[in-house]
Order: C-alpha cells, then sequence, then structure tokens
C-alpha cells in the first residue's frame, strides 16, 4: 500500500513539474499574450493541482491534506480571476501594455 | 522519497527561474505581470513540496500567505501598468 | 531540515539576480514589480533558514504591502518631469568600487565568527513554559522584549501622523488618496467579494496560531489590511475619512491594550509589562488580538496615504 | 559550505547592491526600493546569525528573529512615509528630484 501511494505520488508529481515546464516554455515562446496568458493558467490549475494531488497521500494526517487542497483552491479562485483581469487590461490597452 | 521531493522542487525552481530570466527581457509589462505571477505559482508549489519534504506543516502557511498576497499584488499590478497611449514619449 | 543544497543556491542566486535588477531596471515600473517577486523570493529564503515567522511577514508585508505602495507611487510620478542627471562613470565605478569594499567586509566579518555564538536560544526555551506560550518568537515579542513590541507600535503611529500631516491645509480630515481602479470592474468586483472572507478566515487563523505556531500578530494583521485595501481599490466600499472616530479608536486600542495590560503589572504582578504567573498566556492573547486590529487599520492606511480634499458628492 | 551560508554570502552582497543603488540613482523613488532591498540585506545576516545560534531544540535563535519581524514592519512604516514625501514634493514643484540647482515651479497650495 504504501508502495502503491509513493508511486502514485512519484507519477503525479512528475506530471504537475511537466506541466511547469509546459507553462513556461508556452509563457516564453507562444506569440501574443492572450496565448502566453493560456500557458500561465496550466502552471495554475494543473502544474499546481498535479502537484498537491501527489502531495496529498504524504502528507501527516487529513487536516494537514486538507490544507493543501485550500491552498491549491485559493490559488486556483484567485488565479482565475486574477488572469481574467490580466486579459481585459490586454484587451484595453493593446498587447504592448 | 525525500530526496525525490527535493528534486522536484528544484525542478520547478529551476523552470520558474528560467522562465522569470527570461521574460524579464522583454519589453512587454503583462509579460513582467506574467512572469511575476509565474513565479508566485511556483513559489507556492516549492513551499508545499518542501513542507512535505521537511515534515515542517507551518512552511504550508507561508504559501498560503503567497498565494494571498500575489493575487492581492496582481490587481495593484493591472491598475498602475502604463498606458501605452498617455506614456509613449517616456523613456 | 535536511539539506537541499542545489535549491538553497539556486534561491540565493535568485535572490541576488532579481535584486539587482531593481537596481538596474531601466524602468521604475520594472523595478517595483522585481521587488515584488524579490519578496516572494525571500520568503523562501526565510523558510530554509528556518525562521517561518520571518518568511510570513516578508510574504505579507515585504513582497505584497510595500509593492502596492511602491506601484501606486510609480504610477502617480509618471506624470513627472525626468530627472537626467547622471554621475558620470567616473564616480559610478568608485562608487560601485567603495560599494563592493563594504559587502566584502560584510562577508568577511560573517565568515570569520567563531562556530560557536552567544545565543539567547536556551533562554528563551527555558523560559517559555511560564509565558504559557508554544511560539518562542511569540514569546520574544510579547514577553521578554515587550517593551520593544508596544514601542514599534507607537512608532507606526508616528509614522502614519507623519504620513497623515503632508496633507495639504484644507485636506485633513479628508480620504485617503489611495489610487482606486479607473471605473468599476465586474471581474475585480468579484474578486474583491470573494477573497476579503478568505482573507480574513486567514488573517484571524494567523493571529490566533500565532501563539504555538508560526505566526502573530504582525502576519495576520497585514493580512486583513491587504483585504481592507481590495475591497477599497475596486470600488465596492469607500476609504474612510481620517477623522472618523471608530479608525482612529481601532488605530490605537492595541497600543492602548498593550499599555494598560502592562501597567496592570505593576499591580498584579512584579513590575510594567509583567504578566500575573499563571494568567500569561491570557493577557498575551488579548493584547495580540487587540494589536492584530491596531495593525491592521495602520497598514492599511499608510498604504493608502495622506489624505486629499474631501470631494463634494 | 551549508545552505546558511549561501544566504549569508547573499546578505552582504544586497546591502552592497542596496548602498550602489542608494547613491547613484537621481529618482528619489528609486534610492527608497534601493533602501529597502540594503535592509533586506541586512536581515538576511540577522537570519543566518539566527541560523548559527539555533540551540536547544529550535532550529533558530528567536530573539534575532522576533527583532527582523519588528524591523520589516517598521520598515514598511518608513517606506510609506518616504513615499509620502515624494508625492508631496511632486505635488508641490511639479518634480520628484532631489537635486538642488533645477527650478522650482512655484505653485499655491490647493
Amino acid at each position: 500500500m504504501e508502495f502503491a501511494l509513493d508511486l502514485f505520488t512519484v507519477f503525479t508529481l512528475l506530471a504537475g513539474a511537466l506541466f511547469f515546464l509546459a507553462g513556461t516554455v508556452g509563457l516564453i515562446r507562444f506569440p501574443d499574450p492572450l496565448t502566453r496568458l493560456h500557458a500561465l493558467t496550466k502552471v495554475d490549475n494543473l502544474g499546481l493541482g498535479l502537484v498537491v494531488v501527489g502531495l496529498v497521500p504524504q502528507a501527516d494526517g487529513w487536516v494537514a491534506a486538507l490544507k493543501l487542497v485550500i491552498v491549491w483552491l485559493l490559488v486556483q479562485l484567485s488565479g482565475a480571476i486574477v488572469t481574467q483581469l490580466i486579459a481585459g487590461a490586454i484587451r484595453e490597452r493593446g498587447p504592448s501594455a | 522519497m525525500d530526496s525525490f521531493l527535493f528534486l522536484i522542487a528544484s525542478f520547478v525552481l529551476a523552470t520558474a527561474a528560467g522562465g522569470l530570466i527570461i521574460i524579464l527581457q522583454r519589453p512587454a509589462e503583462v509579460d513582467r505581470i506574467m512572469a511575476a505571477q509565474l513565479l508566485g505559482t511556483g513559489g507556492v508549489a516549492i513551499l508545499l513540496i518542501l513542507a512535505i519534504a521537511t515534515q515542517n506543516s507551518p512552511t504550508v502557511d507561508v504559501a498560503l500567505m503567497l498565494a494571498l498576497f500575489a493575487a492581492f499584488v496582481t490587481v495593484a499590478f493591472v491598475r498602475d501598468a502604463p498606458d501605452p497611449q498617455n506614456t509613449a514619449q517616456r523613456k | 531540515m535536511t539539506s537541499w543544497f542545489f535549491g538553497d543556491a539556486g534561491v540565493a542566486l535568485l535572490v541576488l539576480a532579481i535584486g539587482a535588477s531593481t537596481i538596474f531596471a531601466r524602468k521604475t515600473f520594472d523595478a517595483a514589480i522585481a521587488f515584488v517577486v524579490y519578496g516572494l523570493l525571500l520568503a523562501i529564503a526565510w523558510v530554509r533558514l528556518s525562521a517561518i515567522d520571518v518568511a510570513l511577514t516578508e510574504a505579507a508585508i515585504g513582497g505584497g504591502m510595500t509593492g502596492t505602495l511602491l506601484l501606486g507611487a510609480v504610477a502617480r510620478l509618471r506624470s513627472a518631469e525626468p530627472d537626467d542627471t547622471r554621475l558620470g562613470l567616473p564616480i559610478q565605478l568608485a562608487t560601485g568600487f567603495c560599494c563592493a569594499l563594504v559587502a566584502a567586509c560584510l562577508a568577511a566579518a560573517l565568515l570569520l565568527l567563531p562556530e560557536t555564538i552567544p545565543t539567547l536560544a536556551p533562554a528563551v526555551m527555558e523560559n517559555l513554559a511560564d509565558t504559557g506560550l508554544g511560539n518562542p518568537v511569540a514569546g520574544v515579542l510579547f514577553s521578554y522584549r515587550a517593551l520593544d513590541t508596544l514601542l514599534e507600535k507607537v512608532v507606526l503611529l508616528l509614522a502614519l501622523l507623519g504620513v497623515w500631516s503632508l496633507a495639504p491645509n484644507n485636506a485633513w480630515n479628508g480620504i485617503p488618496r489611495l489610487r482606486l481602479y479607473d471605473r468599476p470592474n465586474s471581474t475585480l468586483t468579484f474578486l474583491a467579494q470573494l477573497l476579503p472572507p478568505v482573507g480574513v478566515v486567514v488573517g484571524i487563523y494567523m493571529c490566533w496560531v500565532g501563539a504555538n505556531e508560526p505566526g502573530g500578530a504582525f502576519q495576520g494583521g497585514t493580512v486583513l489590511a491587504a483585504m481592507w485595501l481590495l475591497v477599497i481599490i475596486a470600488r465596492l466600499e469607500r476609504a474612510p475619512s481620517i477623522g472618523q472616530l471608530w479608525l482612529r479608536v481601532g488605530l490605537v486600542v492595541g497600543p492602548a491594550v498593550f499599555l494598560a495590560v502592562g501597567l496592570a503589572g505593576l499591580v498584579l504582578a512584579n513590575g510594567f509589562l509583567a504578566y500575573p504567573p499563571g494568567h500569561a498566556k491570557a493577557f498575551i492573547v488579548t493584547v495580540e488580538f487587540a494589536l492584530t486590529i491596531s495593525i491592521a487599520a495602520v497598514l492599511a492606511m499608510l498604504a493608502a496615504g495622506p489624505p486629499q480634499q474631501v470631494q463634494q458628492e | 559550505m551549508s545552505g546558511a551560508n549561501l544566504f549569508g554570502m547573499c546578505g552582504p552582497a544586497l546591502v552592497g547592491l542596496g548602498l550602489y543603488g542608494l547613491i547613484t540613482d537621481p529618482e528619489p523613488l528609486r534610492k527608497i526600493l534601493a533602501f529597502n532591498l540594503l535592509g533586506s540585506g541586512v536581515f538576511l545576516i540577522f537570519g543566518v546569525i539566527a541560523r548559527r545560534a539555533a540551540a536547544a531544540g529550535v532550529p533558530s535563535d528567536p530573539v534575532p528573529q522576533a527583532m527582523v519581524i519588528t524591523a520589516i514592519v517598521v520598515a514598511f512604516a518608513a517606506t510609506a512615509l518616504a513615499v509620502a514625501l515624494v508625492l508631496r514634493l511632486l505635488e508641490q514643484t511639479g518634480r520628484a528630484t532631489l537635486s538642488t540647482d533645477v527650478p522650482v515651479r512655484e505653485k499655491p497650495d490647493p
């Protein structure tokens, strides 16, 4: 059981790290600001999400695990809204703002 | 397990740092804001991983604060980013 | 803590690189953004130095509050004529050399420190049980060095008086001139409705766990201040006029309660700012809650700036 | 070399950088920024010393930690006051510069 959980952690963390890499590469390589913003949200949602999912089995008790999930939900929530704000600024002021 | 966690934390740090340094060279303000946001999320991930790896649960609170203030600061970024029409002549 | 050498080296290098870019950035806006990022990185560095209390403070004040304050100032200063006076290259080089020398001397002093340096940590831990607290940093702040903490609150109030006294003559009792959004923005309104409830819970939690785990009045108060500012920036609520009675009471309630508890110590215990044995924790928690309110009010008002003329509606 | 020592080397370097910016940059706001950088370098040095003085089951000496927390809050208050001064200078003269050899635009208090 322990081994299976560890294996689960390894895979999800690797996947999370991959999304961090993909999001960053997208942020660097994508042609215009809105697509770059799209890449950034992948880091917020999937990158951090997978990292948290992977860490939950390693957490010390369910309260600690819950706290991890709450942090992710907070980032998810504020990240999504803040990204909308940035997108609004891009639309209003043009891509070079 | 712990060394694996440290490895992932280093990887996330390296990715976020690389992205940050490349993007900070760009002229557009929006890109900088996004870079800051990327490092905010990366920082939260690193702190969460470190909290588990070092079994130091208060570190999660630091991640919580980071998440909260990253959102707060981005509001200020968007509020204060220069308007290119008015500021084109400024250096 | 287990070693994370490459990570530590990476964090340290990144702190230096971003720190340098706040100095050498061409545009001040870029420097301010870099400073915010720098604050985030320093929070990680403090975690690695096993100083979670400081990491919390740095994330909140160093990155968040100072960053917002500077960004607002940068936006206002855009209307100013740029100052093009640059120092000549020889002077720049000489300054650079002198600064490098200062840094080298400091580094050498740090490296030459003996392995065992005097520490008060054992003394703190020995007497921590008497205060009923579990967090040694809170013990130092509210018990052993309580006078420092009390006077620091007074310094905060003095700084606020300084900021307020920069108001033009006819603007006294006006509304702080915090930069708001140009117009109401539905996305921002949504954020300002959603985040503050979470933030208030986090703030109270920070204050509450402060007795036993990292956290405390400073960190909690800063979160509350940031949430208040967010609501004001999003135009959901107007900033209060600085003459409001409730605001002024909020500003001084923390230091006043602290002082009252301190004076009560003269009667109930054996000296100023001493706590009666056995009841120390109750007193400290009371003081911390009052201080959280005051710190939130003072920090928010400091970030909001001096009052401007009251607009007729 | 331990991790704490790495940050220990970071502290003095930041002090140097901050000092350089404080002296060479003409814009007051940049000076304020540089001063904050200098301060955080000093705090970091405190942190490293606290880490080294770890004893008796605490990972880091709490006394310097408490001092740094106080210092961060006071540094914020000082920054807020300095920023307010710069903005007042702008309001009063239309410029935000510290050099004395520029003509000051007279502007009555609004």
